[in-house]
């Protein structure tokens, strides 16, 4: 057995185990997920920012790619339509912003799909937009920077692909005694936001983030095939472990 | 249909259930009760909407989501609440003066007004939805509430053995008054009917007054958020009045209207809930938030203040500190720097190649790292141009021609040529359209732009400013074309997140910041070398580790995060 | 120094300071020469766009291509065509077409990188420091090899703990519903120190990072005023 | 219809993406077409951000909005710099010193201010943080690292003083390890979700 036959594996398995549970979660059960303090600021955050009738801004990401956490445009834009429920597509109180060309037009489409399904985009004289500040990710830093100034948004939510730059953005949503709220898929903007922000979300719990929308999400099968996968992964290295040091491996 | 009733978390589980599928606790001994309202209650109906539902319009839609939480208690609210709410609507179609529209609402009355057509999608699924929630309610509601309730209240069920009779009058009771008779016995039954008058009749200064003004925007929503900065001036961006707990020193009554921002932010639904005792708690609450409003409209602009004086202050000791020893130090002391093993498999890697080679360089950096990524690259390219190799270019930044131009017109103090592939505009699919690239005749394809050698490159070396670009090529390189030899010149940032690559074999080879590029230097030349600027880095770092090491004399007080107030 | 490199020095030296000024505040400076700055790659960008992708990718097969090779080019023709036509509103729903196409070949490589070119090379690669002959290799570090080893699977398995998602039963309403199962939080704890250190170490290359640019930025100040003004 | 189209692409065109991995040889002609398609796709949505873009800033400078004077300045400058890129075209030295001579020095200078900022947030650690594992590692991680990559201090590798600090300065790797393997499986997992319809990211529902 090769290491890439492993690989297949385990996506066959993960496969499998999504399906399954898939099925399973629709009809009964639900996977306890534990509760992740920084989700709970976000909600109050979004809350506390409509209330007020501020705007929001999401940026759903710099680029559409990832590498360390290879679906996290994917993910920022699956978390899109979550985070525009009816209040804010009614009040159209919200902006969503990119730094890539790419991300802009899907999540375009994914606001007029959010309409579309209710009712019409034209209806509503204020629907949410998407924007791109500027097209690649230093001058989209720019951008976004005199978004927030001159929109005076009072709460930001990163969610994606951002760097270093992040931190500029708490900093000025700091000042202005604003939310920020950050669930970015990259290090280098979670080792940045580290020391400035109590509740950023790190590393895989970004993909709790759905479970601030609703309480029974699809992402369920997600979570717990994830877990059954960790266990998996230590299962391996522990056996090959074991093998390697009494020479069958 | 009889359900179990969870005693930790309340969350309404199946009869045939053991634990709690909310909260895992265990079920033994606790009594059947019967659901309270079939269809408007349960995680079912308000957590996986119907198709017919999801066709709702947006405001019934987010009706719906708010009972998407599988609690009995909250369900019954929501169920209860999202009935009302949607009488309510309904009832706005016929609104009188003193009721509260809201604009999305107003737009689609002006619409539907201006354009006969509009109407028809939204209002004929608003009277559908009307006329099925009318039907239910005929049917079965009461009579399922009203038995439910009595089973809460009778002695020894469930509920009551489970909860004290109190928390069921704060919490499990509806949230919200209707006018149905039913209802109003169970209030006076459970001593919360009011009995002055209708508290949303009245007039005078209170918060429901105000959240209504809010509402219709006479009063100036930022009133809200000054008061998040009075309440907690220099503290936390997300403690808002409401979520911040400032509410709950009021009185758990008034905590009911504070919840419900958790899940939904419904004011309509706030402002019905009020009696005479929560009215005079409300009028007090406001008069804190007046004072704390006017505290924070004068504590803002000196929050902005100190934050600019200490900007400043840490502006001026970096800068005037950076530039006072780029003029006065030349050379620094970098005997500290060695080659670390993955710098010493770079350099046995260059000294092996052989002269008229080829290489590709990837430049995949942003063109505010050029003056790193020039310090890092400049020997290896001076090594490689002088074996005479070939070098191509492919770039994933817009600018990515430029900078290579640049780059070695400034290692070697002269214009040199090289095969440019071009642009691609998104890492993944050029380093997995390089590994296919090919071509066949068979087919017919068009010939791809990207031209590659069909021996392939001597090595690839990738340029880069971020660990994650380093791991999408490194991934798909290796993944596709195990074979290739891959090696990397990266800024200091992308260091500590690549190494894995290196030592699972995946990388020949890496250098990562000025520092390892100058031992790498001083290794090739046999002799120190210092890179310009190096002293002013140095105390660039020595200034970060002063404020870390400051950093531990300060409390911990996450709720105050403002550095200029922490600083004192 | 030339003139032209003397007036793209002083044009740099201004959109320099007026950059750095963003250090104390937002201000008109910034905001200036951030628009100037977006303009103009936003430009660029679209120059680039046009010569490097347009041009090469579709325009060039279409007209010297082969009938074959042109015949292939009618799918990303409908593709193209539908993604700009889809920015009406009147035709929004057809480019969930164009999209879905690039969904699924973006999909399918980020399943394909994170398996074969980090989950399987990464999980491998600690098993092979176990290697008995290895650490037989090299007697004076032996030590060191066996305890590199243990900690790197102790720190791997505690980083993957501190991220599990499910979450310990809870007995009592008040119970801590952050936690983990037992056996997870306690691993967990180990991989908190570690994720620090991983998290600590970024933040220290992003500063020396930055730093570096700013450095650059002074120097080319300092460099331009002393030439300004006849130094050396 | 559109619904079932849209499915048929992203499980067709994934699969077929995914199966390279394993038959490259055999797929590599489709998958080279593919990729190609993709970028044209990309550029073609990169040229609709920018008119996004535009279209932002046209509507702030006649609606008067606030920024409106800025926004002048950008379509301005956009616009010579898009005339200039034609008709000197890209490769003319002019056009290459305009681009490098305002890009380097304000992402460079925005850097700067990175620096600036985070020197000034770095003082928060504990006050924000609290002292936790995690902290503690942050914390002692920057410190040492931030000495170590200064230059000043350093051993020779093969000396016991070496072998000791090569040891703590691989530390970071363990942690990056963990994080690429769990981030590994995430990615795996979203990427399965959308393969298999389970989530539509486009939220066409």
């Amino acid at each position: 057995m090769t290491w890439s036959f492993i690989g297949w594996i385990l996506i066959g398995l993960s496969a499998v185990l999504l399906i399954g549970f898939s099925f399973f979660f629709k009809n009964r059960g639900r996977y306890t997920v534990r509760e992740v303090p920084g989700i709970q600021q976000l909600l109050s955050a979004r809350a506390a920012a409509l209330e007020k009738g501020n705007k929001l801004h999401l940026g759903i990401g710099q680029r559409m790619w990832s590498g360390l956490y290879p679906g996290s445009g994917l993910y920022s834009l699956s978390i899109l339509p979550k985070y525009l429920d009816g209040e804010i597509r009614n009040s159209g109180a919200m902006r969503v912003s990119s730094g890539d060309g790419v991300l802009t037009v899907l999540a375009r489409q994914i606001i007029q799909n959010q309409y579309g399904d209710r009712y019409s985009f034209l209806l509503d004289q204020n629907p949410v937009k998407s924007d791109l500040p500027a097209p690649t990710p230093a001058s989209s830093t720019a951008g976004l920077l005199n978004l927030l100034s001159f929109e005076k948004v009072s709460s930001l939510t990163l969610v994606g692909n951002y760097g270093l730059e992040s931190v500029l953005f708490s900093e000025a949503l700091h000042t202005n005694a604003g939310a920020f709220f950050s669930a970015v898929g990259n290090l280098t903007s979670q080792a940045a936001l580290y020391p400035s922000k109590k509740d950023l979300l790190i590393g895989e719990n970004i993909f709790l983030l759905p479970v601030a929308f609703s309480g029974k999400d699809s992402a369920q099968p997600a979570w717990t095939t994830e877990d059954i996968l960790r266990i998996v992964v230590i299962f391996i290295m522990v056996a090959a472990v074991v093998l390697k040091l009494v020479g069958l491996l | 249909m009889p359900v179990l009733i969870c005693p930790v978390c309340g969350a309404e589980n199946p009869i045939s259930g053991e634990k709690c599928l909310k909260c895992d606790a265990t079920l033994d001994g606790v009594t059947p009760l019967d659901a309270p309202v079939e269809g408007l209650s349960g995680d079912e109906s308000l957590g996986s909407p119907t198709k017919d539902e999801q066709d709702l319009p947006g405001l019934l839609q987010s009706l719906k989501d708010e009972g998407d939480i599988g609690e009995v208690e909250e369900s019954l609210q929501n169920g209860l609440a999202s009935n009302d709410d949607l009488s309510d609507i309904f009832a706005e179609k016929e609104a009188s003066d003193e009721e509260v529209v809201p604009d999305w609402l107003e737009r689609i009355r002006q619409r539907a007004k201006e354009e006969p057509d509009a109407i028809g999608d939204v209002t004929q699924k608003i009277s559908a939805a009307l006329e099925t929630i009318a039907d239910d309610k005929d049917e079965n509601k009461h009579d399922d509430f009203q038995s439910w309730i009595e089973n809460i209240r009778k002695p020894g069920s469930a509920h009551s053995e489970d909860q004290p009779a109190n928390e069921l009058k704060k919490e499990n009771l509806p949230s919200r008054l209707s006018d149905e008779d039913w209802l109003m016995r169970i209030r006076k039954a459970e001593g919360k009917l009011p009995e002055g008058p209708d508290p949303t009749e009245q007039k005078g200064n209170s918060l429901l007054q105000w959240l209504i003004a809010l509402e219709e925007g006479r009063e100036t929503p930022s009133k809200l958020g000054d008061e998040t900065s009075a309440a907690d001036e220099e503290g936390d961006e997300f403690s808002s009045p409401i979520t911040s707990g400032d509410y709950q020193v009021v009185n758990e009554q008034t905590q009911k209207i504070a919840t419900p921002f958790k899940d939904v932010l419904d004011i309509d639904r706030l402002m019905v809930d009020i009696s005479d005792e929560e009215q005079e708690q409300v009028n007090l609450f406001e008069t804190v938030v007046t004072q704390e409003n006017q505290a924070g409209q004068q504590h803002r602009p000196l929050r902005k203040i100190k934050h600019w004086i200490w900007r400043l202050v840490i502006s001026l000791i970096l800068i005037s500190g950076l530039t006072a020893s780029l003029l006065v130090w030349d050379n620094a002391d970098i005997s500290g720097a060695f080659l670390s093993p993955q710098n010493a498999a770079f350099l046995s890697w260059s000294e092996a190649r052989q002269p008229g080679g080829s290489l590709l360089f990837i430049v995949d950096f942003q063109p505010g790292y050029f003056s790193e990524i020039m310090q890092i690259s400049k020997p290896i390219l001076g090594m490689m141009l002088e074996k005479d190799m070939e070098i191509s270019l492919l770039s994933t930044t817009p600018s990515g021609e430029l900078l290579f131009e640049n780059l070695l017109a400034e290692s070697t103090g002269e214009e040199l040529a090289f095969t440019d592939l071009g642009y691609l505009p998104m890492s993944s699919l050029a380093a997995y359209g390089i590994a296919n690239h090919v071509e066949n005749e068979l087919l017919q394809t068009p010939e791809s732009p990207i031209v590659l050698p069909a021996e392939g490159y001597d090595g690839i070396l990738l340029l880069s400013d971020q660990a994650e670009d380093v791991q999408i090529w490194v991934e798909q390189l290796t993944a596709l074309m195990p074979e290739t030899q891959v090696l990397l010149l990266l800024t200091s940032q992308a260091g500590p997140l690549s190494l894995p690559y290196w030592e699972s074999g995946q990388v020949d080879g890496m250098i990562s910041g000025v520092v390892e590029a100058a031992a790498f230097e001083s290794a090739v030349s046999g002799q120190t070398v210092s890179p310009v600027g190096m002293r002013a880095y140095q105390l660039g770092s020595g200034l970060m580790v002063l404020m870390l090491l400051l950093g531990l004399t300060l409390k911990n007080r996450p709720d105050k995060d403002d550095i200029g107030e922490g600083a004192q | 120094m030339n003139l032209s490199d003397l007036a793209w020095g002083i044009i740099g030296l201004i959109l320099t300071v007026m950059v750095l000024s963003y250090a104390i505040g937002d201000n008109f400076l910034f905001r200036l020469a951030s628009h100037i700055f977006i303009g103009l790659t936003a430009g660029y960008f679209l120059v680039v766009i046009i010569h490097q992708i347009v041009w090469p990718y579709w325009v060039t097969p279409l007209a010297v291509g082969s009938w074959g090779q042109r015949a292939w080019m009618i799918i990303p023709s409908a593709l193209v065509l539908l993604l700009i036509i889809s920015q009406f509103q009147k035709f929004s729903k057809l480019g969930i077409i164009p999209v879905s196409f690039l969904i699924g070949v973006t999909t399918a490589i980020v399943i394909g990188g994170a398996v074969f070119g980090t989950l399987i090379p990464q999980i491998s690669t600690i098993v092979e420091r176990f290697e008995p002959s290895a650490w037989a290799a090299a007697p004076e570090q032996t030590g060191f090899l066996v305890l590199d080893a243990v900690v790197m699977l102790v720190g791997v398995i505690g980083v993957l703990s501190f991220f599990y998602f499910g979450r310990r039963k809870i007995e009592f309403p008040d119970d801590d519903q952050t936690k983990r199962p037992r056996f997870f939080e306690g691993l967990g704890k180990i991989g908190q120190v570690f994720i620090g250190v991983t998290l600590g170490a970024i933040f220290a290359g992003i500063f020396s990072s930055t730093l570096w640019a700013l450095i650059d930025r002074l120097s080319f100040a300092s460099d331009l005023i002393k030439g300004l003004f006849g130094g050396t | 219809m559109k619904k079932i189209l849209s499915a048929i692409i992203i499980i067709a065109t994934g699969l077929l993406t995914l199966a390279g991995y394993l038959f490259r040889e055999a797929l590599s002609p489709v998958l080279a077409l593919f990729t190609d398609w993709a970028i044209l796709l990309i550029g073609i949505a990169g040229i609709l951000g920018i008119g996004y873009l535009l279209r932002m800033h046209i509507l702030r400078v006649a609606k008067k909005q606030k920024g409106n004077f800025y926004s002048i300045f950008l379509i301005i400058v956009f616009l010579l710099t898009v005339i200039s890129g034609i008709t000197l075209s890209p490769q003319s030295e002019y056009f290459k010193d305009m681009i490098l001579n305002v890009q380097i020095p304000v992402e460079a200078s925005l850097l700067g201010v990175v620096a600036i900022t985070l020197l000034y947030t770095s003082l928060r650690v504990v006050r924000i943080q609290g002292w936790t594992p995690l902290s503690i590692g942050f914390l002692s991680s920057a410190l040492i690292m931030l000495i170590l990559n200064s230059g000043l201090i350093g051993f020779k590798p093969d000396s016991l003083a070496g072998r000791i600090a090569g040891f703590i300065q691989r530390m970071p790797v363990v942690g990056a390890r963990g994080i690429l393997i769990g981030m590994a499986l995430g990615g795996l997992i979203v990427g399965l979700r959308v393969l298999l319809l389970l989530d539509r990211p486009l939220g066409e529902d």
